[in-house]
């Protein structure tokens, strides 16, 4: 006998309950709208100069992930964003914003100049995942994608991490761990594609849908699971229907969310964005308290 | 449950797609009573293939009989998404349980290895094909909190097919929240040895698995981000046989050492010696020391000027 | 000087051997008056070729005018090894400095740029072609130390064919004192941009040069440890036209931007701004900031428990 | 009109006077003998216990260039060293000691490891240099040995160099930067190799024996001019000669010199160091202060 607490009871009642399947798949196709603002498009609009940092220091600069150091309402910060290109030609370079380990590792040497100066940390979160291809995990994929994600936890500047778009796996996570997590209204985020959770539990890459209900990977359900801590508005239609009104109401969701992690004293940052992660899944508890072998 | 467990059936051998029992090897066929497999650790005695290991079986085999000692045995996870694909998550969980004994895909606890106590943090990929979800993400970090509060090292070893879809961005949080156990461990120097049976992949080889102060994985063990097959068909390449295995790894930088099942507790033992504090030891055979000399140079001038000498030894 | 001297001949374009006029461009065969070039900051207006150009002719280029301070500009080298090979080290020196003008091949000093205050230490590859000694590194380090103490940004800009073989050893251990300038500008939080010129190889980019938190080249600038012919020499590979190019650099994630010579004060200028201190900035136009929403939800109450709210925004 | 010191002038003049020349060449020839103790042998010799700690995590594990965990005396350590290969199967699978950008990456994993847990490093120098090929030049060969050196000026932990052989150039000094730096009795140390430096300064490789005398890259010129603490003696005929014996001698150079370098206290180890390596290094006083076209 599993007891499971009141609080999991009652969230899972209102996923139950909530008929937002079209809901849901909408914000699958706007978060993945070919003209949804990107990274650039919202530095560009957001940032008074900018001077993108390019290169991993080690074997290539992988234009999938940028880095830079901008201004942002008067101070300096370092932005990091997945970049997934406009055209044809663009995406391609840009491999439609998967990141190779070198974008990861380009990530990890700007979280490294960011705490060198004390410059707070904006991310922008936009991959349908990390490029899985053969070279790409010659070169340690996972080692690197892991080794971002302790660069994220072991600064000690403000971070703030933004999904913009698609937040696919881990190739999302390597940039998001930080003191306030938001994500756009039409954003997604969740472990796995909903094409890719049907292939293997519906057998059926067709079943998308379906299974885009099933795993709720949208900005509502991440707030109520806790995994974010805002909802960042679009203009009606979507981000892609007015792309400065869009960069208008994420730049103001981002001053508080900015201003509230700044908030956090230095010395404890480190510590307490641990424990925000820390606080993340539920589950229940057992009678029998250990393992049946044992 | 995972995209990579299916491309691990496939790299385990089984080509012809039959049915196999669980003790024949994979490899070369041969077939073994459950007793002769546990006493071998589960190492094909005629071609050393690596057969799975179960958590409790791999403690047994690595900690000092009667050291372990269980935390979080009584987590279990609590499906908030109701997730149901074509089965419901709650009867996988029944299922997976009532299959291996076990109440996730992870057991954590502490124990001694050769007297020296560590905590451990083990995977067993027959539940739910070792998959991460938020039971398990708790469990690896009680192991934590025990090895920062006692000032232990850390041992981990894996075996999983990735996140647990069922649990989506629970699951992928998971992977932050174990890392930031890693950062609790790096705060107070404690260190962490991370051991990668077949298969680790996914979320788990993207998070804690990948940062250990040392990394070692068993022979032909599976170890990549993306499985063999979601390579092939998501970016049309081909993969080598050895793609992703432990020995590619070790040659591609990723490892410090390929260790055979047989002695993986004697090289644990002797890391964990080598990260316990220094002892005391007999001076050896005493010869007189050099004496530091000194040197009519104007170099040591300067140099004494920050407090440093030179000597001819 | 060098090993690496010969081979930025032959990348610089002379291919034919013949010895060309210094004005005349290498690539189209362009020729400039000597105030023509130093109006076009030594870039071709042709092809757009960058020429050499010298240390104190970078320096007017790049500070503002009258603001540059030197440092250390009384050092000289002082031949600790009394070296001699076909010409003694000496006599090199005293051509060298009569050549160009300067005691060393690095001017060090601070400046202005924008109205910015900033350190500066730029190398000469007129002078022994831009080798690093003793007097070089101490005047990189003197640099620093102006940074580190009027906690302003150091910009270098390198040109050099590696460290100077007459003083050896000592001029080896540069690359571990200028290393360690860098790292005094890090220990205080001091920025460092690096300017890659043509060429910049050698000890000088296996130290210093390689650590700016912020490094950008000129275009076509060579930037390798090996020059092309002593890898092609010693290792009897082939290097392709854009080996160790600035193009080839930034594509291989060794440089953050290539920026033509016209547009580097206003790069500088850029990021100077960009490592000053927050302004404080009027308050744009003052829409109300969302207020921190509350809700039912449970996970509010353990962040809560970490001082971490939730908000809608 | 230069000023160059009393200090100067009496090292030039003990250089011009000693008639060294087949000495220093005897140097040259027994540090690139072929039976000549290399790391391992050392490792063997020296360390009561040791792990093997393998891998850049990026890219390859460098053979070229060995990072270990050892205990030493009773207390562990991180050792580093070339490691040449003594058949020819085990010389070309290390590149002759010639490490690429990945033996320095694992170098400098080797070093945060140290800093991590505080064990004290040892290092041992034997390399002809930095393997200058196309792919290692690709892969950022000198900006991989600048972070190298950065690595060691960074760490607070106790650092003893030792040059076992040949210690050639930038690619010795990449794990060469230490609290005390010995040198092998018949160990050399320089710029470039004699080879090199008579190709390009005598016109003619064959003149290496010229430019060695000219340069000295001997254990006692690197002392004489505050390069280096410790000489370490050698057996007679070479540290070839007698393998144990030459281990017992470095045993006891090395104890004493980790204990100098553990008196250092942990807050100023690093600043000190820095001082150190700034001490390096010769120079006059010109009358004229500034340069002429200023
Ligand atoms: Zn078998
Ligand atoms: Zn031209």
């Amino acid at each position: 006998m599993v007891r499971v607490s009141d609080e999991v009871r009652r969230l899972r009642k209102r996923f139950e309950a909530r008929a937002e399947e079209s809901q849901i798949w909408d914000a699958v196709q706007l978060a993945r709208h070919p003209d949804r603002p990107y990274t650039l498009d919202y530095a560009e609009r957001l940032f008074s100069d900018a001077f993108e940092l390019r290169g991993d220091r080690a074997f290539s600069d992988d234009e999938a992930l940028i880095t830079m150091l901008a201004r942002y309402h008067g101070q300096t910060v370092v932005a990091i964003g997945h970049q997934k290109g406009r055209d044809l030609a663009e995406r391609t370079r840009r491999m439609f914003g998967m990141p190779h380990p070198e974008g990861y590792r380009k990530a990890i040497r700007a979280v490294e100049l960011a705490e060198r100066f004390g410059y707070p940390i904006l991310t922008f979160v936009d991959t349908p995942g990390a490029y899985p291809g053969v070279n790409a995990e010659e070169r340690g994929q996972a080692g690197m994608i892991a080794r971002s994600v302790l660069a994220f936890c072991q600064a000690s500047v403000p971070i703030v991490a933004t999904v913009i778009g698609e937040g696919g796996s881990g190739g999302a996570l390597a940039i998001a761990v930080a003191d306030r997590v938001q994500m756009q209204e039409n954003a997604i985020y969740s472990v796995i594609s909903p094409e890719g959770c049907a292939a293997i539990l519906w057998k059926d890459a067709g079943q998308a849908k379906k299974a885009a209900y099933a795993f709720r990977p949208t900005a509502r359900a991440c707030l109520d699971l806790g995994v974010i801590d805002t909802i960042v508005d679009e203009p009606s239609g979507g981000a892609h229907a007015d792309l400065d009104a869009s960069a208008r109401l994420l730049d103001t969701a981002l001053r508080l969310s900015l201003a509230e992690a700044e908030a956090i004293a230095p010395a404890h940052r480190r510590a307490l964005r641990r424990a925000k992660f820390r606080a993340m899944g539920v589950w229940g508890v057992a009678d029998e308290p250990t393992n049946q072998d044992f | 449950m995972t995209p990579i467990e299916v491309n691990v059936e496939r790299v385990s051998g089984d080509e012809g797609g039959g049915r196999r029992h669980p003790n024949t090897c994979p490899n070369c066929r041969s077939h073994f009573r459950d007793d002769e497999l546990r006493h071998s650790l589960r190492v094909c005695a005629q071609c050393n293939h690596h057969f799975a290991v179960g958590a409790m079986e791999r403690i047994e085999q690595l900690l000092d009989p009667g050291s372990f000692v269980e935390v979080g045995g009584d987590l279990r996870a609590a499906d908030p998404l109701a997730f149901v694909d074509l089965k419901p998550y709650t009867d996988r969980l029944l299922d997976a349980e009532l299959a291996t004994g076990l109440g996730d895909s992870l057991v954590a606890g502490s124990g001694k290895i050769v007297g020296r106590p560590t905590a451990v943090a083990v995977m067993d990929f027959a539940f739910m094909g070792g998959s991460m979800g938020s039971v398990m993400g708790e469990r690896f970090c009680l192991a934590a909190d025990l090895a920062v509060a006692r000032r232990m090292p850390l041992i981990s070893v894996t075996a999983s097919g990735g996140a647990r879809m069922q649990e989506n961005i629970l699951a992928l949080m998971q992977m932050a929240k174990t890392v930031g156990a890693i950062d609790s461990l790096r705060e107070v120097g404690v260190p962490y040895i991370s051991v990668l049976a077949h298969p680790t992949t996914g979320g788990v080889i993207a998070s804690f698995a990948s940062l250990g102060d040392v990394v070692v994985a068993e022979p032909g063990a599976l170890l990549s981000f993306a499985g063999p097959r979601v390579v092939e068909q998501t970016t049309g390449e081909k993969t080598a046989p050895d793609f992703g295995r432990s020995e590619s790894n070790l040659r591609l930088g990723q490892l410090d050492a390929v260790v055979p099942r047989r002695e993986l507790r004697g090289e644990l033992a002797k890391l964990l010696m080598l990260f316990s504090p220094a002892e005391d030891e007999p001076t050896g055979d005493n010869e007189p020391l050099p004496t530091v000399g000194s040197d009519d140079n104007p170099i040591d001038r300067v140099l004494g000027m920050f407090g440093l000498g030179r000597k001819r030894g």
